[in-house]
């Protein structure tokens, strides 16, 4: 089980900040594409990666990082604090 | 040398903050602050600015680069204070404070934590006015702003 | 966009002087806020440092500084307090204050300052000891640092 | 009639803060020039003028800046602000 959070406009267009998931996937592009194929909001939210950010575990990694073990990821849109 | 970071939807007050800051000091000739304020829209007043965070990692990444100030400039104390929530144009959103025996040391690792804040903290802004609400594109500025250091 | 500046014997506070400068501030997203501390001497105990300053000349140079930051950078307010007399290990010697649209503005124009305060604002300081008084020599890389400019 | 002012350590070695002097001296160098002969503090003082800085009507300028028509010349040490 792994807790899937979202943050900003990724979270309004798949409707929830947050869920938990059954996942069999290594690594964070193979999770993008189970959940795409979950509804077609998640395929709207995951359609461009490159405008997309993820972290693993609450620290910044890319898509090809591995998920093994992990108890959180996170997408969101680059962040503009400050 | 201690780290001091607060993540609050509270507002906060710079000056009290900023004397209580120097008088922490011991050793140190240079404080240098930095305060980011919620602007005002030119045409489409702004009604209200939401921040949104992802509570623990923000926490988190903001001490990873306190840290690494730490390390690479001689400091004294870092201090970074982020608001998340409904703010209104004119209202502090957060500010950073550096001190440093010498200045160049508290102003680069003032600009430092800056630069990496804008792109590195997880916080999302939203603008909301009469007509619309629209989150605030990441700058490919601040990105490149990353390059310098 | 205005500029301030203040050559005094008094002491003044740092906390006061940025909330009242944040609040004058009008569609600017960032302030920076410089103040120099007295740093008390290492082996020989600090009884008090003396600074002596040229009136009317110290108004004039800084006036001039102030007004070549503003041309260079977008700027709102400018700020420059900067005391003389006698001051004790610390207390606040000077501060500056910066406002700009955006915060590289803030940050650099802040800089400058300080930079040409340190060797073109007519100020001389003297250390004064139990067993010693000194005049403090300019070091060469404050100097140095205008070339930056 | 031209007011001459000292600060810091060059105004200890002359001994007073400022004087008034009648100079028919047209630059800085020969109103130093001047200023070396009347007394030995004063030789000692602009013993070496690459430790000193001089500002004409209260404006930093070269020692071959021209002093004719100025109110004041002030001679002092490499300024320290900040």
């Amino acid at each position: 089980m792994i807790k899937v959070l979202y943050f900003s406009w990724v979270r309004e267009r798949i409707g929830q900040p947050q869920e938990t998931l059954e996942t069999r996937a290594e690594n964070v592009t193979a999770l993008v594409e189970e959940l795409r194929r979950k509804d077609p909001r998640y395929a709207m939210a995951f359609s461009d990666l490159n405008a997309l950010r993820v972290a693993v575990d609450q620290v910044l990694v890319d898509f090809d990082a591995p998920i093994n073990g992990a108890k959180e990821v996170a997408f969101f849109p680059p962040m503009t604090g400050g | 040398m201690s780290i001091n970071i607060f993540v609050q939807s509270d507002s906060f007050d710079l000056g009290d903050v900023s004397n209580k800051f120097v008088r922490a000091q011991h050793g140190m000739g240079a404080v240098v602050t930095f305060s980011g304020i919620v602007r005002d829209l030119n045409d489409d007043p702004l009604k209200f600015l939401e921040i949104e965070h992802y509570p623990g990692m923000t926490e988190k990444a903001i001490g990873e680069i306190a840290k690494n100030a730490m390390q690479r400039w001689s400091l004294g104390d870092v201090l970074v204070i982020h608001r998340y929530g409904k703010l209104s144009a004119g209202d502090l959103i957060m500010m950073v404070a550096t001190a440093a025996p010498h200045r160049r040391d508290a102003f680069e690792a003032a600009e430092y934590l800056m630069d990496y804040l804008k792109s590195r903290a997880p916080f999302w802004k939203k603008e909301n006015t009469n007509t619309m609400q629209g989150w605030v594109d990441a700058k490919d500025e601040d990105e490149d702003a990353l390059s310098r250091w």
